[in-house]
């Protein structure tokens, strides 16, 4: 019951939440700078294009003048001025404004986004991709989640990346550019978040057939909030209420689940899938595809593969009673 | 009285013999064994236009599905297969065999006052293995088991563990077949170009449309091993068990990336460089101007495929490597720009200092400068690091290649199409339908690429299938498939276009619009020995060059390099075009086809993993190669 | 007729060249050309695009080596020097006949030219046999599918021998054909193969030359 | 001074800046990846010094590119790049090598700077 007190504000924030991840609404320092830089060479470009299309129009407005510039007829134009500009606005030009970008980018605001040095940060998460699904790691606890991921706010966090599987690339526009996945080496990205919030990302490397559904949220929360779910998250799994969550924690430990899925303080400690200790505090199934709610849960377990074809979980033979028994166990897992 | 001195063939009897030497079979059995660059740049074009229907195809499938938010017109598998086959058509067997195959075969002989290409018969074999390799990979997509991890192909996504079937095999052999004859092509181009241009036509003197070709065709030749290599390594360690790609037996997934995009950026600008050329051809045309700045746009259509070899891994940015190695390439990013930049300003300054025509084929140039810089200006922006690893693998990347890709490359196909179209098939096209084709196609291109910049700053990524509403996608993709239908309406009128004056268009006359280079000094059609004297060249624009073409005809009455003593064509210097032999050239011969069909024998026996039997149609490949080399030209 | 000049030369000094059919008027015809014949520019393509498939499975090699923390992976052994080198010399050496037989040719000189090949080919052969017959030792040692060393080694290794074996049939094909006489074709044909076992010969001793590095 | 040498001067004013940025590209990029990488080359390489001689050997090389290019320049003043080669083709190689002499010479500053300024192997 306290459990539900603790968790309820969360809930009822989230509820009037956005969810978009547009990388022009940045939320942190790194997106920010990513961001003017965007405004600024946007401008620029809209400069450029628009001096080009000056130049069509103005041969435009002067063709099909007689006797000027043929060279067919004698009539040589000038040489000289077209030299000027070709030299002048094909070279001098673009080689000065292209240094200047080069220099202010990858010398100056490149600082910013880079990867933090490994003592920077006192927060460390990992993030492992799978296909297709996010597992995520607090380093120094027993936390364990999947999917979405709770950080404090105004608080940098190295967060270490790497793939179990095929390449995957973990962005959350709003917080910062993106980072590949890779199978067998390990990549760092800085997350240090302006505001609490919900952030939503993606995983931007073709995987293979769900690449469209491995979505994450980010849920940048307030520092003391953050060390309560953390604390939370670091518990294992509550036992079973009800006579029917009984039955249901019966069926996951000697059912199928426990074959792919751990749940702490059970005998169910298969890496497969998703961690599900405290699925039941999350909002969202199968990596942000369906919200997590009753009927959805039990839609999932039943014909997971309807909703993400092709998907690592194959389509449980639970039915009615059983079904509900197992669905009201997880829902317990607060 | 002379009787014994036989009298001096008139220019009439000369050309007969020219007929009779160069004529080639007819009916189905003379395309088939053709050696003449023409008819083998019109079997490219017509071949190429069915993969850019299929291609085409393809694309509207993937527009229809992403109309609109969990959208199920198509399965996940399907659509991994169809933008994995989109991608592939447009690149392999669309943009490439069309600008190269089609555009070069046909003009650069022309251009450079040739009777053929240095090498004919390898000019054949390449066509019939394009074709060849085109059937076998869209084999694969009717069986339903295309490739399907994209084109750039990334392992371990690509590798046996992950792909278990035979789709990824047809991948890597379908690219190593394409790219035999991608580089035959090539090499035959840069021959050609080097050794037989009219005496008199050096450097200085060649084209800018030659420059373009031989700057892609250096180009497809140093990039394409990297890529067949590349391949060649992904094929054994989905075959033979090796161990490349292999984290876990100490191979590297990003060793894969390195040698693809070794060869994947050059090949953008591969793509780019011939509509460059074909837009420096239609310029002068219908400004009836020299190019401004001539050295610094020859120079620059070398330097944007040299400096592209520079920049690959900028398609990498986002892989972890260290800023102090991706700096190299994004500063060869910065400059690769600068080559481009030069072309631009020498294009429309010679537009606004000439008298301007704006037939639809300027009409196609000026659009095509449009997009060219749009999607420039926004391929600029990925030198800077950060902002890179933002929006790659997003629709904001996808919006800037299609600018470059269709807007930029495929634009002066068409503008080339209706340009040349009077010389190819001796009619004039329709104006009024080919200047409405023109802004059908900008503003359906427009409308379908440019809301891709927006979507993907909004943080919608490439390759999903479908996606949910409530991101603010919906409407930007929505706008984009329509433009997508509008575009396809673009195209069918401008082919209908052209259909329709092939048949009823009013006769064009040798040259209609007072052409500068030497293809518009011929007949159109051209006949089969192109040109009835090997012309006199004194400058970049011989047909401005009265003078010489008066020679010319001087000379075909007084026999002077009619060369009609045999099946000859003329051999230069690469560098002066300094007048080096008189070579006899090959007539139309079976064994081209032939050799095409054993090594697609080779491919098939491979795809199915009957390694044996593959060796076998190896032999018999060799066998089809001394049959090839069994008849010299003196025995001709 | 002859006061005409193009691209810089009168006309009646300009060859017909692949008329010839006959030595002595082959070696005057090639004697008045400028320049290789496109037969050779045709090899300069072939070598360029080989040349590039093997710089890409070079930097293969390298790029695994740099990032793998142990090479030859596994602790395979290093592959042995002394015997490799000297094969390789006797390989190299070879660019001597055929440059020789490529000149003898142009020359008009037709039994020189069979014996320089000859005696190019009988070392290529011997070579390639003893290439191959130590390639399938060591795959008993251990074979291609160990690791990504291995890998590598035997892929460079087998496409440097299978361009060997194709410079073998070359020269029988050449060989062949100079059986029935020398034509300009043949003479052309003769220097293209000559340029196209320098090429190989080079190649070789870059792979074998990477393959050593891993001694050091 | 005659036209071989002319002839050779315009050639190394057109490919030398080629050459040496391919060099200093591929060179540069391998001395980054050996040191920040695991395998055995990594072993003492002070990368930036070694940069640093890169670049500034490989800036030099392409100045005396130009300054081939710039000498047939002045050599050919009064032949036009239209008119008939040798001279014509050496003015009109000598004029396309200035720009891509310049390029080349950009890159490398570029890269010598970024490559010096960011910190060795931090994953960008």
């Amino acid at each position: 019951m306290r459990r539900l007190l603790v968790l309820a504000p969360a809930v009822l924030f989230l509820s009037g939440c956005r969810r978009a991840q547009n990388s022009l609404e940045p939320r942190s320092h790194q997106s920010h700078v990513i961001a003017n830089l965007f405004w600024w060479m946007m401008g620029g470009a809209w400069i450029g294009l628009a001096l080009v299309v000056f130049l069509l129009l103005l041969s435009r407005a002067r063709a099909n003048r007689r006797g000027f510039g043929r060279d067919t007829e004698g009539l040589k134009p000038a040489e000289r001025p077209g030299w000027y500009v070709v030299v002048g606005a094909g070279i001098a030009m673009p080689i000065v404004l292209l240094s200047t970008l080069f220099v202010i980018a990858d010398l100056f605001v490149i600082r910013t986004t880079e990867a933090p040095a490994k003592s920077a940060t006192r927060l460390t998460v990992q993030v492992i991709g799978h296909q297709w699904w996010w597992e995520v790691r607090y380093r120094g606890t027993d936390a364990v989640t999947a999917n979405e991921i709770h950080i404090p706010v105004r608080t940098p966090v190295r967060l270490e990346v790497r793939s179990d599987d095929v390449i995957h690339s973990f962005w959350v526009p709003e917080l910062n550019r993106k980072i590949d996945l890779e199978p067998g080496t390990t990549n760092a990205i800085e997350l240090d978040a302006d505001r609490v919030g919900r952030y939503r990302g993606q995983c931007a490397e073709f995987c293979g057939l769900q690449h469209a559904h491995m979505g994450m949220y980010v849920f940048v929360d307030s520092r003391a909030a953050f060390r309560r779910w953390l604390a939370h998250e670091a518990k294992p799994a509550a036992a079973p209420e009800s006579a029917l969550a009984r039955r249901g924690a019966r069926m996951f430990a000697t059912g199928s689940c426990a074959t792919c899925h751990t749940i702490h303080g059970t005998s169910a400690t298969s890496n497969v899938g998703p961690d599900l200790t405290h699925v039941a505090g999350r909002t969202t199934l199968a990596a942000v595809t369906i919200d997590n709610d009753e009927q959805n849960l039990a839609a999932w377990i039943a014909h997971s593969q309807s909703i993400k074809p092709g998907n690592e979980m194959p389509d449980i033979e639970l039915r009615g009673a059983r079904l509900d028994a197992v669905v009201a166990y997880l829902r317990g897992l607060k | 009285m002379a009787v014994a001195t036989p009298p001096t063939p008139t220019a009439g009897e000369r050309v007969d013999r020219l007929e009779l030497m160069w004529q080639s079979r007819p009916g189905v059995l003379g395309w088939l064994t053709t050696t003449d660059h023409k008819k083998i740049g019109l079997l490219y074009f017509w071949a190429t236009l069915v993969f850019f229907a299929a291609g085409g195809v393809e694309a509207l499938l993937i527009r229809t599905q992403l109309s609109q938010p969990n959208e199920k017109l198509v399965s996940p598998n399907t659509y991994d297969q169809l933008f994995t086959m989109h991608g592939i058509t447009m690149i392999f067997f669309f943009i490439i065999p069309m600008s190269t195959g089609a555009f070069g075969n046909y003009l650069i002989p022309l251009m450079i006052g040739a009777r053929d290409m240095a090498f004919p018969r390898m000019n054949a074999l390449s066509f019939w293995l394009f074709a060849a390799s085109g059937i076998f990979i869209y084999t694969s997509l009717f069986l339903g088991i295309a490739p399907n991890a994209g084109w750039f192909n990334y392992v371990p996504l690509a590798n046996r563990q992950f792909d278990t079937g035979r789709n990824i095999d047809f991948y890597s052999l379908g690219i190593i077949f394409n790219s035999i004859s991608s580089t035959l092509t090539a090499g035959q181009f840069i021959v050609t170009i080097f050794k037989s241009r009219a005496p008199g036509m050096s450097l200085n003197r060649m084209p800018l449309f030659c420059f373009a070709y031989l700057a892609a065709s250096l180009g497809l030749l140093f990039a394409l091993p990297v890529l067949s290599a590349d391949t060649i390594l992904l094929f054994l360690d989905r075959n033979v068990g090796t161990h490349f790609f292999d984290v876990a037996h100490g191979g590297s997934a990003l060793l894969w990336q390195h040698l693809f995009w070794f060869f994947g950026h050059p090949e953008v600008y591969i793509l780019i460089v011939p509509a460059m050329g074909i837009a420096t051809s239609i310029i002068p045309a219908f400004t009836q101007r020299k190019m401004v700045a001539f050295p610094l746009v020859a120079i620059a259509e070398l330097l944007v495929v040299f400096i592209g070899f520079g920049v690959w891994a900028h398609h990498m940015f986002a892989t972890g490597m260290p800023t102090i190695s991706l700096v190299f390439f994004a500063a060869a990013t910065a400059m690769v720009v600068i080559p481009s930049t030069i072309q631009v300003f020498a294009w429309c300054w010679s537009m606004v200092t000439g008298t301007a025509r704006f037939r639809t084929p300027l009409l196609f140039i000026a659009g095509f400068i449009f997009m060219f810089v749009t999607g420039g200006l926004t391929g600029i922006m990925f030198l800077a690091i950060p902002f890179d690893q933002q929006v790659t693998d997003t629709y904001f990347v996808i919006a800037h290649f299609h600018y470059i890709i269709f807007g930029a490359a495929v634009f002066p196909l068409f503008g080339g199409m209706y340009y040349w179209f009077p010389k190819v098939t001796g009619k004039l096209y329709y104006e009024l339908p080919g200047q409405i084709s023109f802004w059908i196609l900008f503003v359906g291109t427009n409308l379908l690429f440019f809301p891709m910049h927006i979507v993907g700053l909004l943080g919608m990524p490439r390759r999903v299938y479908t996606y949910s509403d409530g991101l603010g996608w919906t409407a930007y993709n929505l706008a984009e498939t329509i433009g997508g239908y509008v575009t396809l309406v673009g195209i069918l009128l401008l082919l209908g276009n052209l259909a329709a004056s092939y048949f009823r268009g009013a006769p064009a006359g040798p040259d209609p619009w007072h052409g500068p280079t030497l293809e518009w000094a011929t007949s159109s059609p051209p006949p089969d020995y192109d040109f009835p004297v090997i012309p006199k060249v004194t400058s970049a624009y011989p047909n401005w060059d009265p003078a010489d073409r008066q020679e010319d005809r001087r000379k075909l009455a007084e026999g002077v390099l009619v060369l009609d003593e045999g099946h000859e064509q003329v051999a230069t210097s690469p560098v002066d075009g300094l007048f080096a032999e008189i070579v006899e050239m090959p007539h139309e011969s079976p064994w081209p086809i032939i050799l095409a069909l054993t090594v697609s024998l080779v491919f098939t026996m491979l795809v199915l993993q009957k390694f044996g039997v593959a060796a076998v149609m190896a032999v018999l490949c060799v066998l089809a190669l001394l049959g090839w080399h069994s008849k010299e030209p003196q025995e001709s | 007729m002859t006061d005409y000049v193009a691209g810089g030369r009168r006309l009646d000094e300009v060859p017909r060249t692949t008329e010839a059919a006959e030595a002595l008027a082959v070696s005057r015809a090639l004697r008045a050309r400028l320049g290789p014949p496109a037969a050779c520019w045709g090899m300069l393509i072939l070598i360029a695009s080989e040349g590039m498939l093997f710089a890409a499975f070079i930097a293969t090699y390298y790029y695994l080596r740099f990032t793998s923390p142990e090479w030859p992976q596994d602790g395979l052994p290093a592959p042995k020097v002394l015997v490799p080198l000297i094969l390789v010399g006797c390989l190299i050496a070879t660019s001597v006949p055929m440059q020789l037989a490529s000149r003898a040719a142009r020359g008009g000189r037709l039994v020189a030219t069979r014996l320089f090949l000859l005696a190019a080919l009988v070392v290529q052969s011997g070579y390639f046999a003893y290439e191959v017959h130590d390639f399938q030792d060591q795959l008993r040692k251990f074979d291609i599918g160990r690791n990504a060393y291995s890998s590598i080694y035997y892929t460079l290794l087998g496409a440097d021998h299978a361009h060997v074996a194709l410079g073998i049939l070359f020269n029988l094909w050449l060989l062949g054909k100079l059986a029935r006489g020398l034509t300009t074709y043949r003479a052309n044909a003769t220097q293209a193969i000559a340029w196209y076992w320098h090429a190989v010969n080079l190649i070789t001793l870059a792979v074998i030359g990477t393959l050593l590095s891993a001694n050091v | 001074m005659t036209l071989r040498r002319l002839a050779i001067l315009q050639w190394v004013g057109l490919m030398l800046g080629a050459w040496v940025w391919g060099a200093q590209h591929a060179l540069g990029w391998g001395i980054t990846e050996a040191t920040c990488n695991s395998g055995h080359a990594a072993a003492g390489i002070d990368h930036d010094l070694w940069q640093a001689i890169l670049a500034a050997t490989a800036g030099a090389l392409v100045l005396g590119g130009g300054a081939a290019a710039i000498a047939v320049l002045r050599a050919t003043r009064e032949t036009s790049y239209e008119s008939a080669p040798p001279l014509g083709r050496m003015r009109f190689g000598a004029i396309a090598a200035l720009p891509a002499n310049v390029i080349f010479l950009m890159i490398i500053l570029l890269d010598g700077l970024a490559s010096i300024f960011n910190l060795a192997c931090r994953q960008a």
